[in-house]
């Protein structure tokens, strides 16, 4: 991976509440090549959806506000510096991203054709400089079908025509892949995507995401709180916990040999199908309180190798092997 | 019926009234819309066993947990407990047998009422058996608080004070406070993350291993259901379409739907991708159900006769029935 | 088992407290509450001027310091008269809230507990009361059982009573669709247990904050009737009915038809502002933000 | 289902609140009233008038038969007449009418103009300065009661700057312009009789001001509040996740599906500006229902009370009905059901 397409460096955000200040993200840093599935991991409360949020400046700011020294480096410009107006120039057509509910993450009053269409003209508006012609309207309708036929929905002047609340789930959820996708963006964030969907559509969206990712080359950003999805699709997996990236590997490597003490966890507590007689292990305690978080490294009060060192200091990402980041004293 | 079973359901039937038709409608020959949300369900439950019901949303399954105890009275069928036709029962009797068949639901948050302090909340079958002693209530809820494992400083706390986890932890505490026989789990860990969902996972079945425990576990999660029951029923569009002890249907499922569904759950292990089956379409309305078997329009193996005859279930092995023609090919 | 919970409680205090316009309000409601039960513990005892009594001596004096907001064309003080009249208002307000918060509430908690046929009976009657506009309806009630204070009471209770049967029905319809009301009957409690411990508390909270915000509307609406005379009768010190009294002299006297309304606005604002911030401190999806 | 299908459905459905409404009216004016048909014919009417009263309306028949002759006069036409004027009352609602409406029309243009947009600056810009001043200027205008509003406008304009009239609907000592419609403003624009035109104008500027001041308030809260809603919406995040920019996102993915919530609450707009109405057109001596109303009511005139009650009420139920139609037009999800 010679020259990363989105490059995340210290990316810290607090929200302002009426309970206090909550460190969301506490200085992350992650990359997404060209043409790489990267699949973030955690559970709730974790940061995940806000850091996926704050690559698009979606957060409300304010409570919101991302820190200093804070970077989101894509396609050459800090997007953590840009105004509202010039963010939503990168939106769309630089990076799309679409999310966990497709039934209201969809505007019920416009018919699904408009709102492709509408990914659509913002394209060819910003590609203006080097075509002059305006396409017809009939001509954005072709671009919307070949929009919907590459979500494999099969009757695409019809779908194009309904309005959301008439389609199912998964319906819902390709058209909003299509919206995404119309407007060929580099990068697409995926904010668990699959998550509201039944077990069976969320194994059509995702052999539909991997065909997509081969046939127009779009990176993914894919969120997600379920290790089974990350192991299906994702290239490279970043684990988050408590505002940290706390490990980071190619998938095959993270599933055989997790470094993070959470990520073992994380690991051994899912029932797996294929070893029914396992005892699955407990983490003990829950998810520390992003208002107050705990000093040092955040996971130390349900960690077993706790250490002195790890309730003082927080251990910074550090490279073992190629491509194997952890952040734990333990190595 | 075997002494040993506990519970019994045979043909039971949910049906809802969706939208309402005016008098004036009705004269016009507007019919009423019908959901089918159960129909002609059977199982039986053993003493000390668990059960599993997988399916995806709108199968069914939460509409079967609610009927089952009763909580919403069926369209027909009966429910036998300890040999007791329950279904009939006078609302007097029926009050009086909810101490030994409770339910812990799916979301920790509006299962518990937010004006209430936990004490109250645990106790509240106590007081629906009558108990009267307070000491007898206060040492039962503190004892069954720290079986679930929440200290007693919880007492006086209110719900919305609690992680999901421990708000899971007491509902449960509720529901295990009178030591019921019976206990239906209406999709207990949904909610929960992976690490809090094991916790969860784990006490439930010690507390079914200590207390001896016979159970219903609701999910749509495969993974969790097959880790927590000795038998399996797949529901699909208010049917079971294939029932069976939890190790032979995973290894040999015998209705195409169970095999699609457990193909289609993502392996915890990426050098196991999904081998490339075509899952098509998606779940019936269940106010239209299809005719014939339920899944046919799916269905990778569809014959003529699927599409107009209701498959019967076919015993494949001892204990282990599917309701698919291919069977009776 | 509570209507308050402290840590909720103590929420809302801080954020009342932060919101400096509702506290405002909520002082000026203080002082007005005040006001009236001294009034009407010492009747015209404490007022500068006997609110009665015409000195046609001093007609139409504008305001000066012997006369804060002047005289009528009686003669009269208008600020004793204002004084002695803001007990009138209160009570207007209080009635007219707690009877239908009382009566409508419980018809339409029952209404929507046990749904079917009373629900829908029910449901169809507000409906043609709520086909009204509240002041019209009132009017026509008030007109044909005469004019006066109680009447117009009685009128402004036809027309709110159907407010509060609606939105108790709506929340006692959410709560019977909650899991922890299904917990309840699992847990085989007695409907009247149920009702007692889990309706009441959950339907009380939500009627008591709009009650709150509904007086300010219960003034608005009452000092329109009793400007159009169908509330208290002269000489009777009534707000609206001083306003109507005033408007014909509104060019050579204006303080005698807009002090009094000043009066009503400051009161129906105070009321609103207090309410408004209850209502945001009540309801926790407004106040995270 | 079909747009037409909804609005056949709901047109049924107003059917018997229709006989609700009648039956409640007739109810007060009938049983409530201590004695019907000397309110009927009036407080000074001898006593012969007032058993012709008494056979003419079958007040000595039992009540249902009483509410059918009631109904089949109210159908006809027959809405009474006033003991005070000796007219009909339906006659007078009429004449009354077309100021009303006129007044009407002229302050909800005023108050939506002015109101939604402000509504919506103000969700936009929660919490800022101007978030703050416009919810305190429209609770203030809410609050306000209508006298006040009226009376300060007069004072003010009238009586202490001496630029507008402080009362009526046209000037006496001119020619009213050629009748078309009934509302002057439009009516001299038809003829293009700017005269005309420039004083209905005059004349209506106070009360329309008033009350649009009046109306103003509830329109910018209710944008507000119903923008704010909808901005949190993830659809809207969804908008700006495309890439639009957020004049797009605002006013075309926001307001559509605020302006839905708020047409839904058109009947009570419309509730709260005709009362404002009733006083707004007495102080301003501005010939329309509302005024009549006020007239009828000191001068205890039951049925002329009871004929503007009915009036209105008409009213507002044509308006909840256009209102639920606009609404199943600019919400799909209605027609569903």
């Amino acid at each position: 991976m010679s020259e990363p397409l989105l490059s995340i460096e210290n990316v810290r955000l607090e929200f302002n509440t009426e309970q206090g200040t909550v460190h969301a993200l506490r200085g992350v840093d992650l990359s997404v090549g060209k043409n790489e599935v990267v699949g973030l991991v955690g559970e709730s409360g974790c940061g995940k959806t806000v850091l996926g949020l704050a690559v698009l400046g979606l957060n409300p700011m304010p409570p919101a506000r991302l820190l200093d020294g804070s970077q989101i480096l894509f396609q050459g410009r800090n997007l953590a510096e840009l105004t509202p107006h010039e963010l939503a120039l990168v939106r769309g057509t630089g990076i799309s991203m679409i999310f966990q509910e497709p039934a209201t993450s969809l505007n019920p009053v416009f018919t699904i054709g408009d709102q492709i269409s509408e990914s659509i003209r913002l394209r060819i508006q910003r590609q203006r400089n080097e075509d002059k012609s305006t396409p017809s309207s009939s001509e954005i309708d072709e671009q919307v079908y070949e929009a919907l036929r590459l979500v494999r929905i099969a009757d695409p002047e019809r779908i194009a025509r309904r309005y959301p609340h008439e389609l199912s789930g998964g319906m819902k959820q390709r058209a909003m892949i299509a919206m995404a996708m119309a407007a060929k963006p580099s990068l697409l964030i995926a904010d668990e995507p699959t998550t509201a969907l039944d077990v069976t559509i969320q194994a059509q969206i995702l052999r539909l995401m991997r065909d997509l990712m081969n046939e127009v080359k779009t990176s993914i950003l894919f969120i997600t709180h379920d290790l089974g999805v990350i192991a299906e699709i994702a290239d490279r997996v970043a684990v988050m916990y408590a505002g940290h990236i706390v490990e980071e590997a190619p998938v095959g490597q993270l599933f055989a040999e997790p470094l993070h003490p959470y990520t073992q966890g994380l690991l051994a507590s899912l029932p797996r199908l294929s070893d029914l007689d396992r005892e699955i292990k407990q983490l003990p305690g829950s998810v520390p309180d992003a208002i107050n978080p705990p000093s040092g490294c955040s996971f130390h009060p349900r960690c077993e190798f706790a250490r002195e060192e790890c309730r003082t200091e927080s251990p910074k990402l550090k490279e073992l092997k190629a491509g194997h980041k952890v952040a734990c004293y333990l190595y | 019926m075997s002494s040993q079973t506990l519970l019994s359901v045979k043909n039971l039937v949910k049906h809802y009234r969706v939208g309402t038709v005016s008098f004036l409608g009705r004269r016009f020959g507007h019919k009423q819309k019908m959901v089918h949300s159960l129909d002609g369900v059977s199982f039986n439950v053993a003493r000390d066993e668990t059960l599993g019901v997988v399916g995806e949303s709108g199968c069914g399954k939460t509409t079967l947990a609610r009927t089952m105890l009763l909580l919403t009275p069926p369209t027909s069928g009966s429910i036998t407990f300890e040999d007791k036709e329950i279904t009939k029962l006078p609302k007097q009797e029926l009050r009086k047998l909810r101490s030994r068949m409770q339910i812990v639901f799916q979301d920790p948050v509006s299962s518990l009422d937010p004006r209430m302090r936990v004490r109250d909340i645990v106790a509240e079958p106590l007081v629906g058996v009558g108990e009267k002693d307070r000491a007898q209530i206060r040492e039962k809820v503190r004892a069954m608080l720290e079986r679930v494992g929440l200290s007693q400083d919880a007492l006086n706390r209110f719900p919305h004070q609690f992680s999901g986890g421990q708000r899971q932890r007491i509902g449960i505490a509720r529901a295990l406070v009178c030591e019921p026989q019976f206990l239906v789990l209406d999709e207990p860990t949904s909610a929960l993350d992976a690490s809090i969902q094991a916790q969860v996972l784990n006490l439930l079945r010690r507390l079914e291993r200590d207390l001896r425990l016979s159970s219903v576990f609701i999910s749509h999660n495969i993974n969790v259901v097959c880790y927590m029951s000795d038998r399996i029923a797949v529901m699909y569009a208010g049917e079971i379409v294939e029932m069976g002890p939890t190790r032979e249907i995973l290894g040999k499922s015998s209705h195409p739907y169970t095999t699609t569904l457990f193909a289609s759950v993502p392996k915890v292990d990426p050098s196991h991708r999904r081998a490339d089956t075509e899952i098509i379409g998606e779940q019936p309305s269940p106010v239209n159900p299809p005719s014939g078997c339920r899944f046919h329009p799916r269905c990778p193996f569809v014959m003529e006769k699927c599409k107009s005859v209701r498959p019967e279930q076919t015993v494949v092995n001892s204990n282990h029935w599917a309701a698919c023609h291919l069977l009776t090919k | 088992m509570s209507l308050f919970d402290k840590t909720e409680l103590r929420l809302t205090g801080v954020y009342l407290l932060r919101n400096k316009l509702s506290l405002a309000g909520g002082a000026i409601v203080a002082a007005y509450l005040a006001l009236t039960v001294v009034v009407t513990l010492t009747g015209k005892f404490l007022l500068p001027y006997d609110p009665y009594v015409q000195n046609f001596a001093q007609t139409l004096l504008p305001p000066n310091s012997a006369h804060f907001f002047g005289t009528d064309d009686l003669g009269r003080d208008i600020f004793s008269r204002v004084i002695a009249g803001a007990p009138i208002e209160a009570q207007i307000a209080f009635v007219v809230v707690l009877i239908s918060l009382a009566f409508g509430g419980s018809l339409g908690a029952f209404a929507g507990y046990l749904g079917g046929m009373a629900e829908e009976l029910l449901m169809r009657i507000t409906d043609v009361f709520l086909s009204f506009p509240a002041l019209v309806l009132a009017m026509a009630v008030a007109i044909a059982i005469g004019p006066g204070l109680t009447n117009s009471m009685m009128a402004l209770l036809v027309v709110w009573w159907p407010w509060y049967a609606r939105i108790a029905r709506g929340e006692a319809l959410a709560i019977k669709n909650s899991q922890y009301m299904e917990a309840a009957h699992a847990a085989g409690l007695r409907d009247v247990q149920i009702v007692v411990r889990h309706v009441l508390p959950n339907i009380l909270m939500p009627l008591l904050v709009y009650a709150t915000l509904d007086i300010s509307n219960v003034i608005l609406t009452g000092s329109i009737l009793s400007f159009i005379g169908l509330g208290a009768q002269p000489p009777q010190p009534e707000w609206g009915r001083m306003v109507f009294d005033g408007q014909d002299y509104l060019s050579g006297a204006w303080w005698m038809s807009v002090l009094p309304a000043l009066a009503i606005f400051v009161v129906v604002l105070a009321f609103s502002l207090f309410g408004d911030g209850l209502r945001d401190a009540f309801d926790p999806k407004l106040r995270r933000r | 289902m079909g747009l037409l299908k909804f609005c056949l459905k709901r047109i049924i459905s107003i059917i018997p609140v229709l006989i609700g409404v009648t039956l409640l009216t007739f109810l007060i004016s009938r049983v409530v009233v201590p004695n019907p048909a000397r309110a009927w014919a009036g407080l000074k009417a001898s006593q012969a008038t007032v058993q012709a009263i008494a056979i003419r309306y079958h007040l000595h028949d039992p009540l249902y038969l009483q509410y059918y002759y009631y109904l089949r006069d109210l159908l006809s036409g027959d809405w009474g007449t006033s003991p005070v004027n000796s007219q009909p009352v339906l006659d007078n609602l009429t004449a009354f009418f077309p100021a009303t409406l006129e007044l009407a029309i002229v302050a909800i243009i005023i108050a939506a103009a002015l109101g939604i947009p402000l509504g919506v600056y103000a969700a936009v810009h929660q919490d800022k300065g101007i978030d703050h001043a416009a919810r305190l200027f429209s609770l203030g205008t809410y609050c306000a009661p209508p006298f006040l509003m009226a009376l300060l406008m007069q004072l003010i304009f009238s009586y202490w700057f001496r630029i507008l009239p402080s009362g009526g609907r046209f000037s006496p000592l001119y020619p009213l312009p050629h009748k078309i419609t009934g509302l002057l403003i439009l009516d001299s624009i038809l003829s293009g009789n700017l005269q005309a035109l420039g004083i209905a104008l005059i004349h209506i500027s106070l009360p329309a001001l008033s009350l649009a001041l009046l109306t103003f308030g509830l329109i910018t809260r209710l944008t507000r509040s119903s923008m704010l809603e909808v901005l949190r919406q993830d659809y809207v995040r969804t908008a700006r996740a495309k890439g639009l920019v957020e004049r797009v996102v605002i006013f075309k993915h926001a307001l559509r599906n605020g302006l839905t919530s708020i047409v839904t609450v058109m009947a009570l707009l419309f509730a709260f500006m005709l009362s404002g109405a009733i006083v707004i057109e007495y102080i301003f001596n501005w010939p329309g229902i509302g005024r009549y109303a006020v007239q009828s009511i000191l001068s205890l005139d039951l049925p002329a009370v009871m004929g503007t009650t009915l009036v209105f009420t008409l009213i507002i139920i044509s308006v909840n009905l256009l209102a639920d139609i606009a609404y199943a037009v600019l919400d799909p999800r209605i027609r569903l059901d």
